[in-house]
């Protein structure tokens, strides 16, 4: 399998992408420029986190004109994965990739700490080897993490088991002081239809290794990873 | 010519605003009692070339929907000055 | 009629001396140069002779003062470069703008020097939170550095923040940065090789924040900052970014002779230091500069200090290639001028000279002054403070309740919250307790770094606090394991051209020097801010000291937060009977007052060595200095950061408290000197039962006190002692944590 | 009585503005060139409760003073609309 990190102007988290990729997961992960406009060769594009173009107007607006975006779109349309993390998952929004639309948080504030997620769906390319229900320790840091929805998309995400991961408490339920932003429903990450598709605004490359505080992001890219090898099918692990 | 475009992109009514129930939250701890809510848009004052007013306008109407809003959650509207020469 | 040179800010006998250089009278836009190289902010005149007391060398010190920034070998043959600076005075007109235009100027004082930035922290002092304006203050800055840093990708590790009434009006933002160069890629600030054509890249110049950050920094603070507000700059993260992507991927390459960024001063100081360093000389042409506004006189070009800009200095036949690198991050870079050999700065128009002075006379002939210095009266009264008078308390379980939710000693997570301190996968213990400890991927190797300066210290007794600064910096640095490696610092005062302000910078600098002597801590950098002063009352002299450590195996890296319990509490080091400018004593009096804590620099260094060697050697499990609010505080926060991980946690902040703790501490001293006096050279330290023998032995041998204090568990915070070894404390840990985790937030989050 | 005040506040000319340059250079690279300058601003709109106009502007207009703006960068103006009952 091979990856790419796509470099926006203005990504910051694309170097962890890549170390996690890379260092952590052993895969084989190239860095592409925005102005990239044949990512074929790749099996999973991740767009990563940071702020591109300084998120001016709104965060990943700009940015869904890139050629490499324009690819992930064609990427996805032909089943291979696409992963939006943070700023990514933001880019995910604008283009339409996934539903939805982000605001600010809450609180107007940028918040950076460690939260609980639920993963909901564990049939998918990037969850697979979770536990359905399990409870994960990861970060969010982010300003604009607010997810909305008007009431019939949210419904179709519930239906289609779309909603991958909520933001929960320690013991899994979904309340109010669980949720750093304000999101829709405790939404924290979601998967398009197909679920090749997955935008997500914690941050699973910021765990992915014990000296960071916390492994449990490691799997949404070794799942990955299994699901490439087992030619799309999904394992349990 | 030159035109100037006023372009206003608000978030849609419904979708809640968490920057103007802050604004409103902060005037009401000021004192300003009577203020009763809050939404906080975007104005972008957009300097462009164009001979023609009708065709100008349909290049903008074409940025708000490609880029300067987001359908999902935001609405715009904009109006057209022309700009005194020089 | 003002005189000519009173327009700029110097005196005749300034002038006098421009025109012994020049042979002639300057002209307009010269005299303005001058005045601008020539201010204090610029041309360090009022400090220059003090801050060469400094130790600078050592031998890990591949860059020294001087250049943007100092460089530290740390192995493995990489330099650490680092910097503090100040942006106290744009913060107070406009706190956002100017806490974020701060972190942009700090940044690029890094890569200037080739230096990948890895991460900020930001030391910080505000008037006190009842007042609204002092709110305001401290979230807008707090928001700035966050929107800029964050922007950047560069993860905020670090800080401290005091709120103090002797900040009203004169806020402080000081922030460093650190970077990562390839110890023989080391990128200097000079313009060498006659011919070489110079570059400036970047934002485009406009009419922002001339007579900015120079002026604003080397005047009295007072309404006429009214009148500067234009002054005030918008920073642009974005441009940034990508400016220290497109910079170091410049720096891969070899067409790069020198460069520098524009900061203070703005291109007249970027040319002139950059000529003056090589000894060179520089010829430009105002009117390729490219501008944001229209019509901007040579004078406004060669002033302006708008933001994200740098001067590049690159190899003749390589204009092409560097165009490139810039093109493709979407940046302008335009040639406007070249290096000569003839020590001038010669500045055209199109073509047309409009100005020629030597180079160096700008960037380091301006006058040094040697002022009158004169110990104030007020010393006199506090230090005859009798602790006596004050009786002891009838209970102490309030006063610490009190202690912890001050603003000054609650939890700082409403701030650095705001700062993803994670970015860059490299933070390996994270905020909130004593250091912050980055990795070095691809090696075993990490960095500590923590920035510290308590004022009223240096308020009280200024020799004694400057030497406490680099103590306690150095104290938390040794908490995580690392060995204390060497110093950045800011140098925060009134006006120097007041006597008493300048005995006082004298007596910081002396004490700083002693205790980095005596630690093996070099100075390889820093910055002054003077002027610090509203209607004449200046701030508590504030020395910021930016201390860096290394450690070699970061497996072995130390919390401060108890693990678990069972574990043996241990204190390095002694507690006397010191209460003078002590948080408790504030709170207390209302006044800062007393005689600050001793300082035994051999003792300090024989806690450190036991420290360091405890925990390399295993033993120890957690280690928290003890500082303000004293030790009662100290075991309250190290319950407040405890967890059950076994492994060594990078101590994940805002997480509920593990385990509390059951210490006795026998003692004649008055309780509440003991609880919560701040005596320096204290390290609180767990270690397993069994280990406690092999601790004590490394004490010895160090030569540092070392007595068992209790024993961790349970969920109390238990205190017995004073000359009756009564109950002092006996509280729930949680219901302790929850109003010291959540005070800050009550207090700003409104 | 209901009004609506709708506050524009905008960078004060010569401030740098990086988000009006970053949109304008945005669109111009989606084709867009006859985008000259963008300057980009916020607006609020916010309903007061009051009797009369003079004094609800004299409200709004502190508002602006004291919050909506930062008289050290930004500049604000201000049109108050008085909103149908109901
Ligand atoms: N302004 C700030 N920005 C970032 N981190 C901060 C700030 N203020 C305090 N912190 C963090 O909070 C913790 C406690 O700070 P402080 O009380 O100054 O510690 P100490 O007394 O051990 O020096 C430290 O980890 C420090 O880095
Ligand atoms: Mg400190």
């Amino acid at each position: 399998m091979r990856a790419a990190v796509i470099v926006l102007p203005g990504s910051n988290c694309d170097v962890d992408a890549y170390h996690v990729l890379r260092e952590v997961v052993g895969l084989e992960t190239d860095y592409v420029w925005h102005q990239e406009g044949d990512l074929s060769r790749y099996d999973l594009l991740v767009i990563p986190g940071g702020f591109s173009y300084g998120d001016y107007l709104r965060a990943g607006a700009i940015a869904k004109f890139s050629p490499a975006i324009q690819e992930a779109a064609r990427a996805a349309a032909q089943g291979r994965l696409v992963l939006g993390i943070c700023n990514g998952f933001q880019v995910l929004l604008e283009t339409g990739l996934l539903p939805g639309a982000m605001r600010s948080n809450e609180s107007m504030l940028f918040r950076c700490r460690f939260v609980h997620l639920r993963v909901e769906n564990t049939d998918i390319p990037f969850t697979h080897e979770y536990k359905t229900g399990a409870v994960l320790r990861i970060p969010v840091a982010h300003g604009e993490g607010n997810y909305y929805a008007d009431a019939e998309t949210l419904q179709e995400l519930q239906e289609h088991g779309q909603v991958v991961f909520r933001y929960v408490d320690e013991t899994g339920a979904p309340t109010a002081a669980a949720n750093p932003n304000g999101s829709l429903a405790n939404i924290a990450g979601i998967c398009n239809r197909e679920g090749n598709v997955l935008g997500m605004m914690p941050h699973p490359e910021r765990c992915a290794e014990t000296i960071l505080g916390s492994q449990d992001g490691r799997r949404v890219f070794t799942s990955a990873l299994a699901w490439w090898r087992n030619k799309g099918v999904i394992g349990r692990g | 010519m030159m035109w100037e475009a006023c372009v206003q992109v608000m978030l849609k009514p419904g979708v809640l605003d968490p920057q103007g129930e802050t604004v409103g939250k902060a005037l009401r701890t000021l004192g300003y009692d009577e203020v009763q809510t809050v939404r906080v848009g975007k104005v972008l004052k957009i300097k462009v070339e164009g001979a023609d007013q009708a065709a100008v306008a349909a290049r903008v109407e074409e940025m708000c929907r490609r880029l300067l809003a987001n359908p999902v959650i935001e609405q715009y509207s904009f109006q057209l000055v022309k700009e005194s020469e020089g | 009629m003002a005189e000519r040179w009173e327009n700029v800010g110097l005196t005749a006998e300034e002038y006098d001396r421009i025109i012994t250089i020049l042979g002639r009278e300057p002209n307009d836009l010269e005299l303005g140069l001058y005045g601008l190289m020539w201010s204090e902010h610029c041309s360090y005149k009022h400090s220059k002779i003090h801050l060469a007391l400094f130790p600078s060398a050592g031998e890990a010190v591949l860059q020294g003062p001087g250049e943007n920034a100092g460089v530290l070998d740390i192995g493995n043959g990489l330099g650490l470069a680092f910097r503090l600076e100040s942006h106290n005075h744009p913060s107070a007109i406009e706190p956002y703008q100017g806490a974020a235009t701060g972190i942009g100027g700090i940044v690029r004082d890094i890569f200037t020097m080739g230096a990948r930035p890895i991460a900020l922290l930001d030391s910080l002092r505000f008037g006190t939170l009842d007042e609204p304006r002092n709110r305001y203050l401290c979230s807008g800055v707090v928001s700035g550095i966050s929107g800029y840093g964050n922007c950047l990708g560069l993860p905020t590790v670090g800080g401290e923040v005091y709120f103090d009434s002797c900040y009203r009006g004169n806020p402080l933002v000081n922030v460093l940065c650190l970077g990562l160069v390839p110890k023989d890629r080391i990128v200097r600030g000079q313009a060498t090789g006659v011919g070489n054509p110079v570059f400036i890249v970047g934002a485009r110049t406009g009419r922002d924040g001339i007579h900015g950050a120079s002026l604003l920094a080397s005047r009295e603070f007072d309404e006429s900052a009214e009148e500067m507000r234009p002054a005030v700059q918008v920073g642009d993260p974005f441009m940034e970014k990508l400016l220290i992507e497109a910079c170091l991927e410049l720096f891969e390459t070899d067409f790069v002779v020198g460069m520098n960024d524009l900061g203070a001063a703005g291109l007249t100081s970027a040319c002139s230091e950059t000529a003056g360093r090589a000894g060179s000389g520089m010829e430009l042409d105002v009117a390729l500069v490219p501008r944001r506004e229209e019509g901007m006189n040579p004078y406004e070009v060669m002033l302006s200090e708008s933001q994200e800009r740098m001067l590049v200095i690159v190899r003749q036949g390589c204009e092409d290639q560097v165009r490139q690198i810039f093109e493709k991050w979407g940046l302008e870079a335009a040639q406007i001028g070249r290096v000569t050999d003839d020590g001038l700065l010669r500045v055209r128009e199109n073509g047309r000279l409009v100005a020629e002075v030597p180079a160096a006379s700008l960037s380091d002939q301006a006058p040094v002054y040697d002022r009158p210095r004169r110990r104030p009266d007020y010393l006199d009264e506090t230090s005859a403070f009798d602790i006596d008078q004050i009786p002891v308390p009838e209970e102490y379980e309030s006063w610490l309740q009190r202690l912890l939710q001050s603003p000054n000693l609650a939890s700082k997570e409403w701030i650095f919250g705001q700062f993803d301190y994670m970015v860059r996968t490299n933070t390996i213990v994270y905020p909130g307790g004593d250091a912050a400890v980055l990795r070095i991927k691809g090696s075993e190797r990490g960095v500590a770094v923590s920035t510290d300066g308590n004022a009223r210290y240096c308020y009280l007794d200024p020799h004694l606090g400057g030497a406490i600064a680099v103590a306690e910096a150095a104290r938390n640095v040794v908490c995580t394991g690392a060995r204390p490696a060497g110093i950045t610092n800011c140098l925060n005062f009134g006006s120097p051209e007041r006597p008493d302000v300048l005995w006082q910078f004298r007596q910081v600098i002396e004490g700083m020097s002693e205790a980095c002597r005596a630690l093996g801590t070099p100075v390889t950098g820093g910055n002054v801010s003077f002027y610090n002063e509203t209607s004449g009352q200046a701030i508590h002299p504030t020395p910021v000291v930016g201390m860096v450590g290394l450690l070699d195996d970061i497996s072995k890296r130390c919390t401060a937060g108890f693990k678990g319990a069972g574990d043996v509490v241990v204190l390095l080091g002694s507690n006397r009977p010191e209460l003078g400018g002590s948080e408790y004593l504030v709170q207390r009096t209302g006044q800062v007052t007393g005689r600050p804590p001793r300082l035994d620099l051999d003792l300090e260094r024989a806690v450190q060595e036991t420290c360091l060697a405890g925990i390399s050697a295993g033993l120890i499990r957690s280690a928290h200095d003890c500082a303000e609010g004293g030790l009662a505080v100290a075991l309250a926060e190290c319950c407040f950061l405890s967890s059950t991980d076994d492994l060594a946690p990078p101590q994940l902040p805002g997480r509920t408290p593990a385990v509390g703790v059951q210490v006795s501490l026998r003692s004649e001293m008055r309780p509440d000197a003991l609880l919560f006096g701040e005596s320096q050279s204290r390290i609180l330290v767990t270690v397993k039962e069994e280990d406690v023998p092999q601790l004590e032995e490394i004490a010895r041998s160090n030569g540092a006190p070392c007595t068992v204090l209790g024993m961790t568990g349970g969920e109390r915070l238990m205190i017995t002692g004073g000359p009756a070894g009564q109950q002092l404390i006996d509280l729930l840990v949680t219901e302790l944590w929850q109003s010291w985790q959540s005070a800050l937030e009550k207090l700003l989050g409104e």
